[in-house]
């Protein structure tokens, strides 16, 4: 089979972008270069036939990070030239360029080496799907096969969020997070910001409903709901929520609460833990999606949202 | 060559350039978009894999595919935390300096 | 059909990564905060046609998705590219 | 009547390319910001719209119709505000 020259088109750019990342000058243009970059993985993506997966790193990989990192090289950009002087000897950076290229090529003949025919899942899942009610066999993975890994990310998620969290200094604990953003509230940004999210709420649902028989799902329609609400926040329409509120913070436990809530009724009924009753695993599954929902939109639109920094009661 | 080992290959590159960003550049931040290419290296590599995987009628292995939506969303709460401690440690010690010689910045709960 | 779809994708990805080029060279930030809206309609449209080629109407979920968040990238590139200069009020228009 | 909407197509995708390139020589030529910006919303507005158009009789389905009017809606509204906001960056880093 010949390499489609898009494939190759796209390789190139992913592989200049990288480079153009780790040697940029300065680094706002090293972020630049890798929300360029994040956004191009979507197109390797489906180049590679994961449609779920292409979805996922549009909304994270391109939006969220993106937005994240450069939030935080505004607020680095004092402390950069400081440390441009503490740059690596020319022996380490012989060394490193040395170390990388090493694991480069021993990472390149494993590839060349893998086993024929390769090894796959696909033929354990499809025959199981049937029995999930759903008809993504990603979804079916992610919520029947291996819904145990993905408890344990939703628990990852809220542990990640308490992290970032408890950095915050004692006497802001509980206030709102980040900066209070400024905007005039009849320029274009807020023009955008009352007409984008909209559209992007109905998308962000639609992918979350698609997600039981075509690619979509939680992530990805939890991701653009997170994103949308940033964009209120930037444009100034809303304030972030106070982390302190009993709702919010309901809000964000209510997927993993009620994820082992329906693991222990499997074990219950059906003797395992996360054990689907036969008949039942559809309306579980679709349980379990909907509670994750509010779960991951509160997750990561705080997680972008850094410490809590202002204190509560002014 | 097909094209699942032409991205094969290429994340091998990909996780090269960001292993020699990650050492080689002094800047936490830079560090950590560098670590960000490395884990993105992994991640194609690992989609390839799944798109070698491909039978019974699916385009590729859909276990791969379904880590990689849950790795793509820690991969994203991991960076959140390193950026807010980066931030907090600017704020408390004036500098985002790794070096144990850096002098050290007045320490201050503003 | 197909062959001529993927190959007007091919031609817009290559279209974005020359237009990268005067990313890279800057001078100003404004080069650099069009970075994201290049990659967005150049990536969306390539997708487009990708997901004609293939058949496979998912694609133009990813393209849905794409257009969305790379307008929330661009957004956050003129916000935060502006913070550091500004640091008290970023978007301060003529009235 | 199938060979005359491929036709179509093939006219309206190369008539994207177009724009897609003169935005991109316009992006590498133009002497400053603004007019490289005004390079760039060409590529965004007209490149995508007319390979909108050209895509519209190859989708099966009305959903699928939809949803590329939809992308060109979102990506025209984003630009559009995107670049005056690019813009407005622009002028007040200038000295006046």
């Amino acid at each position: 089979m010949m390499v489609p020259v898009v494939s190759v088109v796209v390789v190139a750019l992913l592989l200049w972008l990288a480079v153009w990342t780790v040697v940029a000058r300065d680094a706002f243009l090293a972020v630049a270069a890798f929300v360029v970059y994040g956004l191009l993985l979507a197109l390797v993506w489906v180049r590679l036939a994961g449609v779920d997966v292409a979805l996922t790193e549009a909304a994270i990989g391109g939006g969220l990070t993106g937005a994240l990192l450069l939030g935080a090289v505004g607020r680095l950009r004092r402390t950069e030239a400081a440390t441009t002087s503490e740059g690596a000897s020319i022996a380490t950076r012989i060394l490193a360029a040395l170390l990388a290229l090493s694991v480069t090529a021993a990472l390149m003949v494993a590839v060349l080496m893998l086993p024929e025919p390769p090894p796959s899942l696909a033929p354990m899942v499809v025959p199981a799907m049937p029995a999930t009610g759903v008809g993504n066999p990603i979804t079916g993975v992610l919520l029947a096969f291996r819904a145990l890994d993905t408890l344990l990310e939703a628990i990852v998620l809220v542990i990640a969020l308490i992290g970032v969290w408890s950095i915050a200094p004692d006497r802001a604990w509980g206030g709102r997070p980040g900066l209070r953003y400024h905007a005039d509230p009849n320029g274009i940004l807020a023009y955008l910001a009352r007409v984008l999210p909209p559209l992007g709420i109905v998308i962000g649902i639609y992918l979350f409903w698609a997600g039981a028989d075509h690619p979509g799902g939680k992530f990805q329609g939890a991701t653009i709901l997170a994103a949308m609400w940033m964009l209120v926040q930037m444009a100034a329409l809303a304030d972030a929520p106070r982390t302190d509120a009993a709702s919010l913070r309901a809000g964000i436990v209510i997927g993993p609460l009620v994820f082992i809530a329906v693991g222990t009724l499997g074990l219950w009924t059906g003797g395992t833990f996360l054990g689907y009753p036969a008949g039942w695993a559809k309306p579980l599954i679709l349980t379990i999606e909907i509670a994750l929902l509010p779960t991951l939109v509160l997750v990561l639109a705080l997680l972008m949202n850094g410490p809590p920094s202002r204190r509560a009661v002014p | 060559m097909n094209v699942e080992t032409l991205f094969a290959l290429a994340a091998c590159a990909l996780i090269g350039i960001g292993l020699y960003g990650l050492i080689a550049q002094p800047h936490p931040l830079r560090k950590l978009v560098a670590f960000n290419i490395m884990g993105s290296g992994v991640f194609v590599l690992f989609g390839a894999l799944a798109k070698r995987g491909a039978s019974a009628g699916l385009a590729a292995d859909p276990v791969p595919q379904a880590l990689l939506i849950t790795a793509i969303v820690v991969a994203f709460a991991a960076t959140a935390v390193t950026v807010a401690l980066l931030l907090r440690l600017i704020e408390v010690a004036d500098s985002a300096s790794l070096s144990d010689k850096a002098p050290q910045g007045h320490r201050s709960e503003r | 059909m197909a062959d001529f779809m993927l190959s007007a994708g091919a031609f817009v990805v290559l279209m974005v990564a020359l237009g990268l080029l005067r990313v890279a060279r800057g001078p100003g930030r404004a080069e650099r905060m069009m970075a994201a809206q290049l990659l967005g309609s150049g990536a969306v449209g390539a997708l487009l046609l990708f997901g004609a080629a293939s058949g496979e109407s998912a694609v133009f979920d990813v393209a849905l998705t794409l257009a969305l968040l790379s307008a929330f990238a661009s957004i956050a590139f003129v916000k935060f590219a502006l913070r550091q200069d500004q640091p008290a009020n970023d978007e301060k228009t003529a009235k | 009547m199938s060979l005359l909407l491929d036709i179509f197509s093939v006219v309206a995708i190369v008539a994207g390319g177009f724009f897609y390139l003169a935005g991109t020589v316009g992006l590498l030529r133009f002497p400053d910001a603004y007019t490289r910006l005004h390079a760039l919303t060409k590529a965004d507005n007209l490149g995508l719209a007319l390979v909108v158009i050209g895509l519209l009789p190859q989708v099966g389905s009305l959903l699928a119709g939809l949803k590329l009017l939809l992308v060109w809606l979102l990506v025209m509204l984003s630009s559009a505000a995107v670049s005056q906001l690019i813009a407005r960056s622009v002028r007040r880093q200038e000295p006046r």
